[in-house]
């Protein structure tokens, strides 16, 4: 089933479905595991898996420093596909790749979405590859069913958010707010009026993040949109008291 | 006297991408729709900068055709710094070498001791024009940084340096400068806490903050229209070279020899000859320890380099087989980069320009042959050019010449130089100094 | 462009004695045979240099008189250094005191980093022409022992520069420098262990070593022709000046002000102005700890000075009633002297020039503001001319304008300006700094 | 009695005369005192004071030093001529004033000629001040008699030594080699050209002066000069082995 109509299915028994994130090898793939059990056990709808990247120019200080020491310990690209094959084997949701371009660049395109179709990845999250730079990467995207997941922020124009759906599948990223990853949003009016432009720019599910952190902020987000994404949250609770954490604070969530 | 120079400058300088647009070049320097210069370049940029790279592009190509923005920038430079800097026959070096005739432009003569200044006094007109409030901008040795912290000063804009830890740590004096001239400076302690790590930082301010702020890149690399726009305001250095060498030498120089960190000097001088066809152009990249030893930044001078994309632009980086980009080394701050300009990689590519490498070994020789010889203390960087030029001098015959770009001053290195060649007395001083300094 | 500038130089320059000689003048600052300015000057020599004098006066007189020497100069100037150096618009400056138009003449762009450069230049060629192979001089700060150190080996000679003891140690990275650049630097323990006691020291090299060796005075004192040599050689400052605010102000400035140490970039810029009678002239010395606690080094700006006759001329001194010198203060090492120049003596004396004083406290409070408003960092020395035009520009309209002479550039004094500051970050750098270096 | 036929009448008794050094007040005057009396004592025939200056110009290092300790040793111009006065007073030999030309400029010049006149001063050696310089001081030194020392050099010319001499009185003083005082000479044929040009040049006595340090260069300067001029040397002597040693040393010249 593609990503689009396995997300549509869950969001029809749910308010609003929650997206994690978390860094591949940091601070461990062992922790990795330990960590998607305990996401997926208390209700993560999909999970992005970050390859990391030595560049992480769109992230805050928490994803970039986790992306920092999981590739000084050691974690390789080949690693991230083979633990990637692990959970996708495992657990019944959706698993995203979100990386740098890079990374795709230096695996081989073709490579990349090959190899991710055959374990069963469903979709990228690529930050810093607008459709304008990414010709074969669509055209592989199509050819392989993957979604290229695009991006909203709230400085797109109309014009700009129904181009880059247009290019889009899956569902829409909305950045909440302006800046890198792990700084509080503030939910407020302008905020709706942002998820009102994206609402009306495309029929792809919203997935919202940056900066969401707890219960009051996801209900805020239902009915807005259709997918609330923790990022930065889970990093820092697993840093400050572990992956067993993990599961409450999820659950907690909604 | 100024008014003349101007004059004489205005008349030269096309206003419309100078190097990069001659005709007798052809198109294949040029950009396409998509900011790319051959294979290499592009924009791979965060949607939410979409907007601001809109805008910016929007605003350089209006000035781009504005003669009267490039006449303005060559006013400012001719007032506020000192162009057209000098082009030095080094009549002893020359002799030394027994080969061609070395003449050096005089980048260091430069307001703040770099040609740095061209690029970033050019975006700060850009950034008047466009109304915005504040600059913030990447430093590695620190050279960029106090260019940027003074223009903003000039300008009257707000100022925020991002500058790797470790480089705040070794490059006090210049941090010490721009917080003088009202900047903050932001020690980045992320990656390597170096130049590539500060541009990163910088990108990480500039996606909250662009809707007053410009980010000042300071050199030939980034998303377009970075490189074509910094590669335009340093084609300055070789509008004027190319005269000079005319009127004082009677005809064009052999070969002309820049270092290459970023390639700004190097793009700056080389578009004053692409169009000649002649004129062998050389790249001069670090060498760090050796080739060998792979503590080195040689990107095109190596075969440790490969095709990639990051800090928002398709270039040759120096990564490993995952992508992740690997420390680099140079004695020389400015050079130190894993990356280097699109525009450089596309004339590589073309056989355009050729590439070398210098060791920080070579460079201390190189560096204290030209003060003794001939007064003048170049950069570490650019002391990287004068030893390819070193090397290639005899070739040449005494009616042939070359000219090296000398991008900067070496006298803002002292800490680094007096370290490298290892100055007991400097030593002694800086120990009492911090002798003096403690308790 | 550069031979441009050297043409409309060339029409412009007299090649004799420029400023001194102004018809409009009269010839009341001209010379008499024995090197009188007025009351002022002359040669105090012991008897082993009458020869060396006198054929240091016939070459000087043969230079002077000939055009050819002139233009060399020029040139090599124009191609060498930065010349002619730029005059800059301070614009937020003029904004801030919103009196006068503020203009700047960037001396500081010179190679080297001062005015210095142009005399000590200037010096070299005529020691070409006299066929000597060494050169001598004395140093404070360093900034003249650089220039001439630099000049020795563009020029190939010999060169020993001779520097109190306190200021080797206080100037180390100048020193480094010099030894780079191949000079060799004598810490002089004698007397105050400072500028003054170095000049001494250079004489008693000079009694035995004149017949190969020049001794390359540092500005507009000493024995007679030192003075009128410098000054002519540093006349080019007010020869571009005049000119460059012609151009690009429309008039003539109300004022001109230069710092004074010995006082050759004020005579530098003076001359430019001298014969425009209604152009006031100021020259600003060192106020140090206030002239009031008598720590300071204001000759004619106090009434600390009397006259006096040492270190070969006679001049206003700070000195005792038995004649002999006070130790002197300043935060600008190159304003810390006990005398000054015979014809500023002369234009003091003949109310052509007006003198203040600027206290180190002030100093500091205009560098600041200089750095933030303008992104310009004079030299310590220079700073002092901005106090007094600071104070003074408020008095002005807004359609006058006033020059300051920025005679050389601050980041060299870096060790000086940021202890002066007291910058805490600065400190533990240089503490971490010499803890490395203690084995 | 004027300082030349003084001299005259001194050489007339002797091969060649012995004319001393001192800077006033270092170490002190009372070692001046003493050093004075042993010089006397042991046959010195005329004693140059040098009154201490802070910018002595021509001197080496020793003289040089000597010059600033004795300032800060807080010797001053008044106590100078007391202390000479009593010297001249004491001894029945010519004393003599050596200094810069600016401590007579201070002191004023007039004052300073009429007060060495009434004390007994003989001549003056001021060598920063070319005839050229010294108008003034030559009226003066005619109108007090005293005698204007000149200096010849190895640079000067015959002319130059002519003019000199003119304007010179008591004895003319021959500067061995270029330099600075303190340094040995060297009395090879150069010198000996260099001292018949001297000769030619002037009928006045010839005093020669600058590194003469033991008795050989006395032998060698006997039949050239009419004086031996000794200065570092016993400065040095007294530093090293105190006052005392200086009569056996002078004793040991000649
Ligand atoms: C003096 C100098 N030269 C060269 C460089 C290298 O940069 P680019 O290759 O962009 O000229 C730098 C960078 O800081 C520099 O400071
Ligand atoms: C920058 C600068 N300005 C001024 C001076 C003072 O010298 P003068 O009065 O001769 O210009 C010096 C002396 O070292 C100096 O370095």
């Amino acid at each position: 089933m593609q990503l689009e109509q396995q997300l549509r299915a869950a969001r029809a028994q749910k308010d609003i479905l929650l997206m994690t994130h978390l860094v591949l090898g940091y601070p461990s793939f062992e922790v990795n595991r330990e960590v998607i059990r305990q996401m997926v056990e208390n209700g993560v709808d999909i999970i992005e898996l970050q390859i990391p990247f030595s560049e992480p120019m769109a992230d805050g200080p928490v994803i970039m420093m986790a992306n920092q020491e999981a590739i000084n310990a050691g974690a390789t690209v080949k690693q991230c596909f083979e633990f990637a094959a692990e959970m996708a084997a495992t657990y019944d949701i959706p698993f995203l790749f979100m990386t740098y371009y890079n990374i795709l660049f230096k695996y081989g395109e073709e490579e990349f979405f090959k190899k991710s179709k055959e374990i069963g990845i469903k979709g990228f999250i690529v930050p810093d590859l607008p459709p304008e730079e990414g010709d074969k990467y669509l055209a592989l995207a199509r050819q392989y069913e993957l979604a290229p997941i695009q991006i909203f922020a709230p400085t797109s124009r109309e014009e700009r958010m129904r181009f880059l759906a247009a290019n889009g599948a899956g569902f829409i990223y909305c950045v909440a707010r302006k800046g890198v990853t792990g700084k509080k949003s503030s939910f407020n009016e302008e905020f709706a009026t942002y998820m009102a432009r994206c609402r009306a720019a495309t029929d792809l599910p919203l997935a919202v993040g940056f900066g969401i952190a707890d219960r009051s902020d996801v209900e805020t987000l239902t009915g807005k949109a259709d997918i609330a994404v923790i990022g930065t949250a889970t990093i820092k609770l697993v840093e400050e008291k572990g992956p067993a954490a993990v599961g409450p604070f999820i659950a907690s969530l909604r | 006297m100024v008014t003349l120079c101007q004059q004489a400058e205005k008349s030269a300088a096309p206003p419309n991408s100078p190097g990069l647009r001659q005709p007798a070049q052809g198109n294949e320097n040029q950009m396409n729709k998509k900011g790319y210069f051959g294979n290499w370049g592009g924009a791979y940029i965060p949607e939410v900068l979409y907007e601001t790279f809109r805008q910016l592009n929007e605003a350089f190509e209006q000035v781009k055709n504005d003669p009267a923005f490039w006449q303005e920038y060559v006013d400012l430079m001719s007032t506020y710094s000192c162009r057209p800097t000098p082009l030095t026959h080094a009549e002893n070096l020359s002799r030394h070498f027994g080969g061609g005739q070395i003449y050096i432009k005089r980048e260091d003569l430069n307001h703040t001791g770099a040609h740095k200044a061209n690029n970033v006094m050019g975006q700060g007109l850009l950034v008047k024009r466009m109304g915005k409030k504040r600059v913030i901008a990447e430093t590695g040795a620190g050279q960029h940084g106090v260019a940027t912290a003074t223009m903003a000063a000039k300008f009257g804009f707000a100022c925020t340096i991002y500058m790797g830890e470790e480089d705040v740590m070794r490059q006090r004096p210049n941090v010490f400068w721009m917080e003088k001239m009202g900047a903050t400076v932001v020690p980045v302690t992320s990656g390597a806490r170096t130049l590539k790590d500060a541009i990163n930082e910088a990108f990480r301010d500039w996606v909250s903050s662009m809707d007053d702020t410009h980010y000042v890149m300071g050199t030939v690399c980034g998303p377009h229209p970075f490189p074509e726009m910094v590669a335009w305001f340093q084609s300055i250095i070789g509008i004027e070279a190319r005269k000079q060498i005319l009127k004082q030498f009677g005809k064009l120089p052999e070969r002309v020899y820049a270092c290459v960190g970023g390639g700004s000097n190097a793009m700056g001088i080389f578009q004053g000859f692409l169009a000649d066809r002649a004129v062998d152009l050389i790249g001069v990249e670090a060498g760090g320890k050796g080739i060998e030893t792979g503590q080195h930044a040689a990107r095109l001078a190596s075969s440790d380099a490969s095709v990639g994309v990051a800090q928002g632009y398709k270039t040759m980086f120096l990564q490993n087989s995952d992508g992740q980009m690997l420390d680099t080394h140079s004695v020389a701050a400015g050079l130190d980069y894993i990356g280097v300009s699109p525009i450089l990689s596309d004339l590589w590519e073309k056989k355009r320009v050729r590439f070398a490498a210098a060791t920080d070994t070579e460079v201390m020789a190189a560096l204290d042959l030209t003060m003794k010889k001939e007064g003048i203390i170049p950069a570490l960087e650019s002391t990287h050019a004068f030893v390819q030029a070193f090397k290639e001098a005899p070739e040449l015959q005494p009616d042939q010449a070359i000219i090296i770009n000398q991008s900067g001053r070496g006298d803002k290195d002292i800490f680094t130089i007096a370290h490298a060649f290892d100055d007991p007395s400097w030593k002694a001083f800086i120990r009492g100094k911090g002798a003096d300094y403690a308790a």
